[in-house]
């Protein structure tokens, strides 16, 4: 039987297997050891020294995390929540994105930072956005959005691996899926989407917890005769925009499925893209599923409603059919 | 002690009424009611009212995600704040808060907050704006030890220090953050000593006792009334449950040091002291209980008949 | 003859008409009395006690705004330049931007800061941002982008009217431009673009200082035959949408052209909003004019390759028609 | 002192370094060559030379707005920094930094930092790394008075102490940021007592003597080479020139204070001090001056004759 695992599980034997294999890689952020996203404690207690428990001072211990990564080491410095991220945008910004580029390509930034971020029930305004769109649009970052353990694992390797700074986004309400993970190693290329489910009629292009959605919405609208195809970017920089436009060109529909606030948001970015270089395939309007232009409100039935749904996106694709 | 009899009945009253809204919500949470995230306040109750009960209605405070104690001591309505944790529309909130974000502008709550040391920039904005309009107020800002380590602590300090503003700096300081203990995020063992960074005086108090935690608030809200500035009182006090929720079960804290605080009980005490001071009977103070209890049971019926936002409403109060 | 006056001028009669009027308004920012863009000090210096300099502590004297705003003050809280912005994230977006509607519309957020972005020339990296798309993305700012000194009067006084939260955003290569200022106080509402320039073949949609690129290239596209429509947005949030459609059916063609990094910019937002809602009208693939996606570089022969440049919205026109 | 002959001499020469670099910006911004935004170091040398002298190549420094004298202390080449003030390929940053930005990791200079405050946790983090790595370097941050009010600041030295880093926070207090007066923005008059919060040493030193910076510094780098941590220098100093660009008009400072503080030139009074004390002939410092003339004079002709950027290599370095 294949061994399934979750996307917890992935991450800590991602940074688990890189801190074996290169002495320089570590882990710091706030209540690690207690934190059910990091797993409880690292696999192996032999590599606690590596395991950094900060106060709480998010500028400081992410600008840290580049003083460390320009001086030899590989961190890997974990954010709570996305949400925590905007107190050190400073050093996101400013800082990480820029260093290399403004030293004419000197300085070396081999720096994870690892965000949780999305709704996950009633969590309210400042504990549950997705924040995606801030780092895309910030040249000097690349931003990994996977969906599942198998791609969790090979891409966090793969980060860890990258010389450059990355922004890993995972989302709370995926932290448990389970799903099959190898025990042998494999490293997952960044850039590269991945075709979830083949469709003629029109193209979902999505990623994190939404992709699942938009599975499950893909699924209702064969039963209606719709044949949909679900493109799951796993990296939003750098782009699949190849995949993207070959599907578009194919269906000649594209709806844009992802939880940010619509306004703004990669889905944005993405429908701008097919507009200005996949205009000639399109037959319809570019459809974004998102959620809607507000903070994320408490209350379940509102938050249900802000959120993007499997619905919503069934409606999209009807809309432009 | 030379407070009056009336303001210590009134400030046990407050402290049975955090204590009492909480453990309803822990009884909630035993019923699987779904209230969010709820960070809870009991065995810290001496800190939010020995401090508030020196603040008037149009005194400020700002709140963190520990929040629920500030809300009651600040005079906020019990019942719209469980409507809010029940996700209604006649919540404080209008059910878009919840438990960190209560706020009531009426009573001079000016929020809690989910972000640590995100308040403390906004309280001393509104120190700020009492010193530009020439009131007579003074605004509060709680923050727990973890909270010191975020550099708005220093940036707020260093401002209200150079303007002299009348904001009080009340440092919650529970031993620990979240999992990790103030002695190992904190770079010196008494947080108060950091006011001398700030040419501020700073003071440790027992949060466990609201006599003294109100008498030494009592002194720094006079001199920030008196356009002296800020103070930074530190008390230590200890919360009985985890981070959040409702478990006791801690991996990085004893059960000896639980009890050991639980001792400590700043209502028990309180209670007791009242009684052998003469100032109420058993029989009185059991009156106050009574009292309280069936307001937390008003309270929840309010919450349950109140009707539900309807999603909608989501689109709604972005802008005023 | 009219009396013209810089966009400087312009926001310091506007902040010092407002404070007049209103008691509870009040300016703080770092180094006011010494700063050109301010203009050096208040006009009328019984204002002085409410101008304040404030320490370099860009978070806390931003949620100090919040505070002071929440509780009976007009604060205008301004920062030196928008790449500072970063570090006060946590309370514009967290803090400002949701408080009101966290709290069920209970709070008033009458606060507005003003942050001058865009490249002036060699500043390099991390003083030459233009950062509009964060506050775009951002629900519950407002966020206003005036190009000449009669909009930027008119809409600071708006700014400073509304009971909530504006990012008033100037361009420094626009601080000493003159134009047309009349005495009478007249205000500007929020949510409407202009018609810069009227033409048929193409809307070119800008805003800040590319609005003044934007109609160099739509003259000398006209000496090419070229009829070209320019509208102004003036506000990025409301958003005349209406004003863009109606241009976009009528010409059928669009180019949006400003000055962040193309990618996540508001460029993409507008692009992919006429997508969704305009492509009926649409003859061609819509085009973004930006910034390429690098942090901008110090040298000008490189900074100027970055900036978008008259040629390049004249290109992209061109490339459409 | 007890500090070699040889390295003596290697101090003054940095000195000179910096001030006749400068001098040559100054004369350049006349002649009207767009350097971009440079602010001056002139008058605060002893600091960077006093600090940077107890450094090897491995250990690191993180700079601010004001680097070039940070920069050529640690050893970054003349003539290339004067190539990406020049807007050149052959620039420290082939051009893409520019005067706020130089970065030379060959030799330790993490780089030149835009934002005030920005660059303390940079170099916290370098400290972080040499703990991890276990190596025997150190690592130095500087920064201004006004960056003392930032939350990195507070972070940082938080963070150093109670992880024991081997980082030198070295705030160059000139009196001024920018327009404003320390003695206006900060709510102590010594920042090095804010150590005290953090619980490590604090010291202030005459920044306008080469030697006493180096000595305290030396003391520290020994602190911190021995695992016992950090230590905050503050250094009283003051520039000459405008807060950038080559004026020195100041309508917040007045010619008296300008003049007071010059009579305390650190370059100046070291050399009639080495004199004195024998340690070179008058001769002998003439020497070193002419050598750096010249050294300064071919920095310029590399710089004029380097070729400029392509326009499209803006599109490179963005990963490596
Ligand atoms: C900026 C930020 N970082 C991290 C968190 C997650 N978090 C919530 S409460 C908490 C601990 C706060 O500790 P302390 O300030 O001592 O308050 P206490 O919970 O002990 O009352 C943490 C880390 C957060 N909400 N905001
Ligand atoms: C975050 C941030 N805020 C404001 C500025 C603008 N600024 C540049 S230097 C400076 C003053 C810095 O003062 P100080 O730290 O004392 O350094 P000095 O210039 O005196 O060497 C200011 C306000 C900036 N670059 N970064
Ligand atoms: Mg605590
Ligand atoms: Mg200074």
């Amino acid at each position: 039987m294949q061994r399934e695992i979750t996307c917890n599980q992935a991450i800590n034997e991602a940074i688990g297997e890189e801190m074996k294999r290169n002495s320089t890689v570590f882990l710091m952020g706030e209540d690690l050891y207690g934190n059910p996203t990091f797993g409880g404690k690292p696999l192996d207690l032999s590599l606690k020294k590596r395991v950094l428990n900060t106060p709480i001072s998010e500028p400081s211990f992410v600008g840290a995390g580049l003083g460390a990564a320009l001086t030899g080491m590989r961190p890997i410095v974990k954010l709570m929540f996305v949400d925590f991220s905007l107190m050190a945008l400073d050093q996101i910004i400013n800082q990480i994105a820029k260093i290399t580029y403004m030293s004419g390509g000197n300085a070396k930034v081999p720096l994870v930072i690892w965000a949780p971020e999305g709704a996950s029930g009633r969590s309210a305004a400042q504990h549950s956005q997705s924040l995606e769109g801030i780092f895309v649009g910030t040249p000097g970052l690349k931003v990994i959005t996977p969906s599942t353990p198998y791609d969790v694992k090979g891409l966090f390797k793969t980060a860890i691996r990258d010389n450059n700074p990355v922004i890993f986004l995972t989302h709370k309400r995926l932290n448990y899926l389970k799903g099959h993970v190898p025990e042998e190693e494999y490293l997952i290329p960044f850039g590269q989407g991945t075709i979830k489910r083949k469709g003629d009629d029109v193209t979902i292009v999505s990623w994190l917890y939404t992709l699942n959605k938009s599975l499950v919405a893909a699924e209702q609208l064969k039963n209606e005769g719709i044949s949909v195809e679900v493109i799951d970017l796993r990296t939003l920089v750098p782009l699949d925009s190849k995949l993207i436009l070959d599907s578009v060109k194919k269906t000649g529909r594209l709806v844009v499925a992802e939880e940010e606030a619509k306004r703004g948001s990669v889905a944005s970015e993405i429908a701008a893209f097919v507009a200005e270089e996949g205009f000639q395939y399109l037959k319809a309007p570019i459809k974004r599923v998102a959620s809607k232009n507000v903070p994320i409100p408490f209350a379940k039935t509102m938050e249900d409603f802000v959120l993007p749904q499997v619905g919503d996106i069934v409606k999209a694709v009807k809309d432009i059919i | 002690m030379n407070i009056s009899k009336s303001k210590l009945i009134n400030m046990y009253e407050k402290m049975v009424q955090i204590r009492l809204f909480e453990e309803e919500i822990i009884k909630l949470i035993g019923l699987g009611q779904p209230l969010g995230m709820a960070h809870l306040y009991i065995g810290e109750e001496a800190v939010a009212v020995g401090v508030c009960s020196n603040f008037l209605d149009d005194d400020y405070i700002v709140s963190t995600h520990r929040g629920h104690g500030h809300c009651i001591a600040k005079g906020v309505k019990i019942k719209y704040m469980m409507a809010e944790l029940f996700q209604k529309k006649t919540g404080t909130n209008k059910g878009k808060g919840g438990s960190m974000h209560i706020a009531d502008f009426t009573v001079g709550m000016l929020g809690a907050c989910g972000i640590v040391g995100g308040g403390i920039p906004i309280a001393t904005g509104s120190g700020l704006s009492i010193k530009l309009r020439e009131t007579n107020q003074v605004a509060a800002a709680f923050f727990g030890d973890g909270a010191t380590n975020q550099g708005t602590f220093h940036e707020s300090l260093n401002m209200a220090s150079i303007w002299k503003l009348p904001v009080l700096y009340i440092c919650e300081n529970n031993l620990y953050g979240m999992f990790t203990p103030a002695s190992y995020a904190l770079s010196v063992q008494d947080v108060s000593k950091k006011a001398e960074a700030y040419g501020i005086p700073g003071v440790t108090v027992n949060g466990m006792d609201v006599i003294d935690v109100y008498e030494v608030t009592n002194q720094a809200v006079k001199r920030a009334r008196n356009g002296l500035g800020p103070t930074l009182i530190e008390c230590k006090t200890y919360r009985y449950y985890e981070h959040y929720g409702s478990s006791t079960d801690s991996f990085y804290r004893t059960k000896e040091e639980c009890e050991k605080w639980k001792q400590r009980d700043p209502i028990k005490n309180f209670r007791i002291r009242l009684i052998n001071d003469g100032v109420l009977t058993e029989d009185k103070l059991y009156g106050i209980e009574e009292k309280v209890n069936a307001e937390i049971e008003e309270a929840v019926k309010f919450a349950e008949e109140s009707p539900n936002p309807n999603p909608e409403d989501a689109l709604e109060d972005l802008f005023v």
